[in-house]
């Protein structure tokens, strides 16, 4: 019975069948509110509203022909969205959106949880790296490498704004942080520079404007997917997506109170809460235009980081009085 | 060690056909090479076939942007050569859809800056207030693009009181919307970071490269058609040569916009000071032997045209030199030593309108394209041959799922 | 009146290289000057009389000469500075090093009319495709091409 | 100039809650305005065949053809899939013969469906007609 209940967790509820489905969700959300906010009407004509479109912009691309370019490492090339994918879900695992009462902690709810998901987190972006590494092509190349100089400038900064509220609650288990703030939901605001923080390096991680430098298609085409298509593409397309809800559901399970109550509860304030951090998302995306890849690495290293510290401090001086 | 990447011919920054050969070091750009060719068809070759009339169209298909200020420069020559002066009112609508041109060219290059920075939503909010210029040319008109108001020795269609009225009206928008632009494109400060300081091209540079238009203006010299050998009417009107001093893609920006606010003044201006009369003079169809030079600022530049009669009913020779041409030898010098990520950028700030530049060869492909010309069914044939064969070559290409 | 004055001056610096001067309409000027003459007079005109500006350079095929104008312009006029070369010596010296802008425009006349530039930086065909047959101007007026016959893709009518 | 972050936000907010710029085309179709040049149409009873449409279409789209000489039986094939809808056959139509209409939506599988051809017997010249077309052998 536990065995089932373990492979209804890993396969339906909040594994893969969940996740495509919201991630797909996510992503109409997404450019629903990014063409409303440019006053556009965004997918209209697929199921009711668009909300069909981007499960068929799925299905085409893996209807579609699967090329390996010749001088590319055709083994890597293969074998690395899979690798992503298989990443990306698990480290969904680890978001505490069902098993929320610390009597009935899983198997995936232990302290330092949270430093196993940021570390979940930042394999796919050496994925990327890798898949625009071993594609050969200029324009891959150069993506790829763009992709690991972004990872040196964002990657510290999220990890020091996540980190406040984890010093705040005194935990290093996602569960009991977002167990303390909802015990005392006013210490939230201590942390409100670290969520517009960590919001910009999930933008960043998550390649959107305006740090879509990795991707920029007016500059170096496809980046790290130039060369892919069909089926491959598809996969990158929902790392990408799967990217975003577990990274919105961090934010929100350390800045925003995560999810309380039951099995149903927990779900619905999941929606609403990862919701928020995607209309967000795409409040920035709307409201930049694209830096540039020195731009982007001063901005993080001389404005994010110190923030980060700043955050930091701030976290420790009101631990230090309560 | 640098590497040598091709920009183009088909590249998403690109929106027409142009090759840049690209040597990088790292991010850094170290030479640049343009190749054109791509986007050939023979216009000048045309030109000698076509009678004057015709001419007129096919000049307006030498650039869809800037269709109106080919046919104008060329008919403007024309008529020199014929020796007539056209009635007052239908120099007037001329410039009236010259300026309007020059609108909607300028919030389309807004768009397109804002798309090449990465700024979408600049891009959408810009272009959807091009359509009110759109809609404003197509009322007037008769099409979205190509206006074909010019004839020799006129314009083909009047301007009436309620069109009158609806442009005055549009104004008002535009200005207000070109307005809170102005203000974004210059005080965002993701934009202006990706804007200042990229595709610096010196004044005495500028000048030595024989550069035109906004491009040349940005370099704080004030060469304008307009004001240094006025057509049509455009010593009546007053207006002010835009510039500005930064040297850089910002300044460019900021001449645009400037050039913006002087066109909606000149546009009210005229619609104020419509003459009343006729629209069109009686010309012959045979062109007296003669030659000329017409010249004319386009939105992206000077515009030339030599004409050289013949005393026939079709031109002898006719040579177009549109401003992007004139922009290239700039843009390499702009471009060495820039990122990466400014090439569409610098790039898009001359304007770049290919088909413009390039007019000049009968294409080639006709020949070698009869060959390649399949019915449907024979490129179903063939996609499904393909396909057979492929399969059985790379087998082990085949997805491992 | 302006445009006297600069006939005046032009002829008073280039002298006896003027073959012929020409002021058919207002802010127009044609001058005609010998090939061999052609750098010095852009030389001349560049520092003495301020065109900096190079429009274009226009090549015309006149049968047995080809006629290049080039095409100045400033502030106060149009300046073509017109030269003749013969057909079975189409040579022209560069003005590139007077006018860097020019490169392009002479390139072009190599590519059209088949005119040499003698000295020219970057010799390379700007317009025509690689594999263009050699000898083959499409500007010159003997070039003549054969239109292909319509072939509408679905055949049948 | 003062660098403001976030400069755009109030302005992407309003724009939520107003009604999309898009026209969701193919559903709903915007106005033409008067006197858009569209497809190009013979009035086959004013047609007096003197040719100036054939003369002057820059993109060689008319093509009239004698069928019958005795009894005047003309064929006139408007090329559609070359016409560039510039509106020049109107213009120099002594009869109006010619118009423009409306149609738009011009886009068709076969470019020989695009290919409309008019069969028809020259009208009697009226003495009015007569003097446009002369005069049209000298102006434009």
């Amino acid at each position: 019975m536990a065995i089932l209940k373990t492979f209804f967790y890993l396969l339906v509820y909040p594994g893969l069948v969940f996740l495509i489905v919201y991630s797909l969700f996510c992503e109409w959300f997404d450019r629903k509110t990014y063409a409303r906010l440019q006053n556009r009407r965004g997918p209209l004509h697929t199921g009711k509203a668009g909300l069909l479109q981007p499960a068929a912009d799925l299905i085409k691309l893996f209807s579609k022909e699967d090329i390996v370019p010749e001088k590319a490492d055709r083994i890597m090339f293969t074998a690395l969205p899979v690798f992503g994918l298989a990443i990306i879900l698990t480290s969904a695992m680890y978001l505490p959106i069902w098993n929320y009462s610390m009597t009935k902690t899983g198997f995936n709810s232990f302290p330092g949880d949270i430093i196993v998901l940021i570390y979940l987190l930042s394999l796919p972006t050496i994925i990327l790296f890798l898949a625009g590494w071993h594609s050969t092509s200029f324009f891959s190349t150069i993506g790829g490498v763009r992709v690991i100089t972004m990872f040196f400038g964002y990657e510290i900064p999220l990890l020091l704004s996540v980190l406040s509220p984890a010093i705040l609650a005194g935990s290093w288990r996602l569960a009991e942080i977002a167990q303390f703030f909802q015990a005392n939901p006013g210490l939230l605001s201590v942390n409100v520079i670290g969520f517009f923080i960590a919001l910009a390096a999930l933008q960043a991680k998550l390649e959107r404007t305006p740090f879509d430098i990795p991707h920029a298609e007016t500059e170096i085409v496809g980046g790290t997917f130039t060369e892919y298509t069909g089926r491959k593409l598809a996969f990158f397309r929902l790392i990408t997506d799967i990217e975003m809800v577990v990274g919105s559901g961090l934010i929100a399970t350390v800045f925003l109170g995560g999810f309380p109550g039951g099995i149903f509860s927990s779900f619905i304030w999941f929606i609403i809460k990862t919701l928020f951090v995607i209309f967000l998302l795409s409040v920035i995306k709307a409201a930049f235009s694209r830096l540039r890849i020195d731009q982007m690495v001063r901005f993080s290293w001389y404005i994010l980081a110190p923030l980060g510290i700043l955050q930091i401090f701030i976290t420790l001086l009101v631990k230090l009085k309560f | 060690m640098s590497i040598t990447i091709p920009i183009g011919p088909q590249h998403p920054a690109l929106k027409e056909p142009i090759s840049l050969k690209m040597t990088f070091d790292g991010e850094i750009i170290k030479d640049a090479d343009i190749r054109l060719g791509y986007n050939h068809r023979g216009l000048e070759k045309l030109f000698e076939g076509k009678s004057y009339v015709q001419n007129i169209y096919v000049t307006e298909r030498i650039c869809g942007i800037c269709s109106h200020s080919h046919t104008t420069c060329f008919v403007n020559g024309v008529e020199k050569l014929l020796g007539i002066e056209i009635p007052k009112r239908a120099s007037y609508i001329r410039m009236l859809i010259g300026e309007l041109e020059r609108v909607h060219s300028h919030l389309l290059w807004l768009g397109v800056a804002g798309h090449e920075a990465g700024f979408e939503s600049f891009f959408m909010y810009t272009w959807r207030d091009r359509e009110i210029v759109m809609d404003i040319l197509e009322e007037s008109s008769g099409n979205r693009v190509h206006y074909a108001i010019n004839t020799i020795g006129g314009v083909r269609r009047d301007i009436d009181e309620t069109q009158r009225t609806r442009i005055l009206n549009s104004l008002k928008i535009l200005k207000e919307r070109t307005d809170y632009y102005k203000n974004l494109g210059t005080t965002e400060p993701s934009f202006v970071a990706r804007l200042s300081g990229i595709g610096i091209l010196p004044r005495e540079q500028a000048l030595s490269l024989c550069s035109v238009g906004p491009t040349l203006r940005a370099s704080n010299i004030d060469m304008d058609v307009r004001k240094d050998d006025p057509y049509l009417a455009y010593d009546e009107v007053p207006f002010e040569v835009s510039t500005a001093d930064t040297c850089d893609v910002l300044g460019r920006t900021v001449v645009r916009i400037k050039e913006l606010f002087q066109s909606y003044n000149i546009i009210e201006y005229i619609l104020r000071n419509l003459p009343a009369g006729d629209i069109k003079a009686k010309v012959p169809r045979k062109v007296p032997a003669g030659e000329t030079v017409s010249r004319y600022e386009a939105p992206r530049g000077e515009n030339i045209h030599y004409i050289k009669s013949n005393g026939t009913e079709k031109p002898e020779r006719l040579k177009v030199r549109a401003p992007t041409l004139a922009n290239y030898p700039a843009t390499v010098a702009m471009l060495k030593n820039g990122f990466i990520a400014d090439i569409p950028l610098i790039f898009a700030a001359i304007d770049p309108c290919i088909c413009c530049a390039e007019r000049m060869v009968e294409v080639k492909d006709t020949k070698t394209g009869r060959a390649e010309i399949k019915t449907f069914d024979e490129l179903k044939k063939y996609s499904r041959d393909f396909y057979k064969n492929h399969k059985k070559i790379k087998k082990d290409t085949v997805w491992p799922f | 009146m302006m445009e006297k004055s600069l006939i005046s001056r032009l002829k008073e610096f280039l002298a006896e290289k003027i073959v012929e001067s020409a002021n058919p309409s207002k802010r127009r000027i044609f001058i005609k000057v010998l090939p061999e003459n052609l750098p010095d007079t852009i030389q001349i005109l560049k520092e003495k009389t301020g065109f900096t500006h190079l429009s274009t350079i226009t090549g015309v095929d006149k049968g047995e000469t080809f006629e290049i104008l080039y095409h100045f312009a400033n502030k106060i006029a149009v300046l073509t500075v017109r030269t003749e070369v013969p057909a079975g010596k189409p040579e022209i010296k560069t003005i590139t090093k007077i006018i860097p802008g020019a490169i392009l425009y002479e390139r072009e006349l190599q590519d059209m009319f088949g005119i040499k530039v003698m000295e020219i930086p970057d010799p390379r065909p700007l317009i025509l495709p690689d594999g263009w047959p050699e000898g083959n101007y499409p500007l010159r007026k003997n070039w003549k091409y054969q239109r292909p016959e319509e072939i509408i893709p679905g055949g049948g009518k | 100039m003062g660098k403001k972050l976030g400069f755009f936000i109030p302005e992407l907010w309003r724009h939520i809650f107003k009604k999309p710029a898009t026209v969701d085309y193919p559903f709903e179709k915007l106005k033409v305005p008067k006197g858009f040049r569209g497809l190009p149409v013979l009035n086959t009873e004013l047609c007096i065949v003197c040719k100036a449409c054939e003369r002057d279409c820059p993109a060689e789209a008319i093509e009239i053809r004698t069928i019958l000489e005795e009894e005047k039986k003309f064929q006139m094939t408007i090329h559609n899939d070359r016409c560039v809808h510039c509106g020049q056959c109107a213009d120099v139509c002594p009869t109006n013969a010619m118009t423009l209409n409306n149609e738009f939506e011009l886009s068709e599988p076969s470019r020989w469906n695009m290919k409309f051809r008019y069969a028809y017997t020259r009208q009697l010249r009226k003495k009015s007609d007569r003097n446009v077309d002369e005069k049209d052998k000298e102006i434009l």
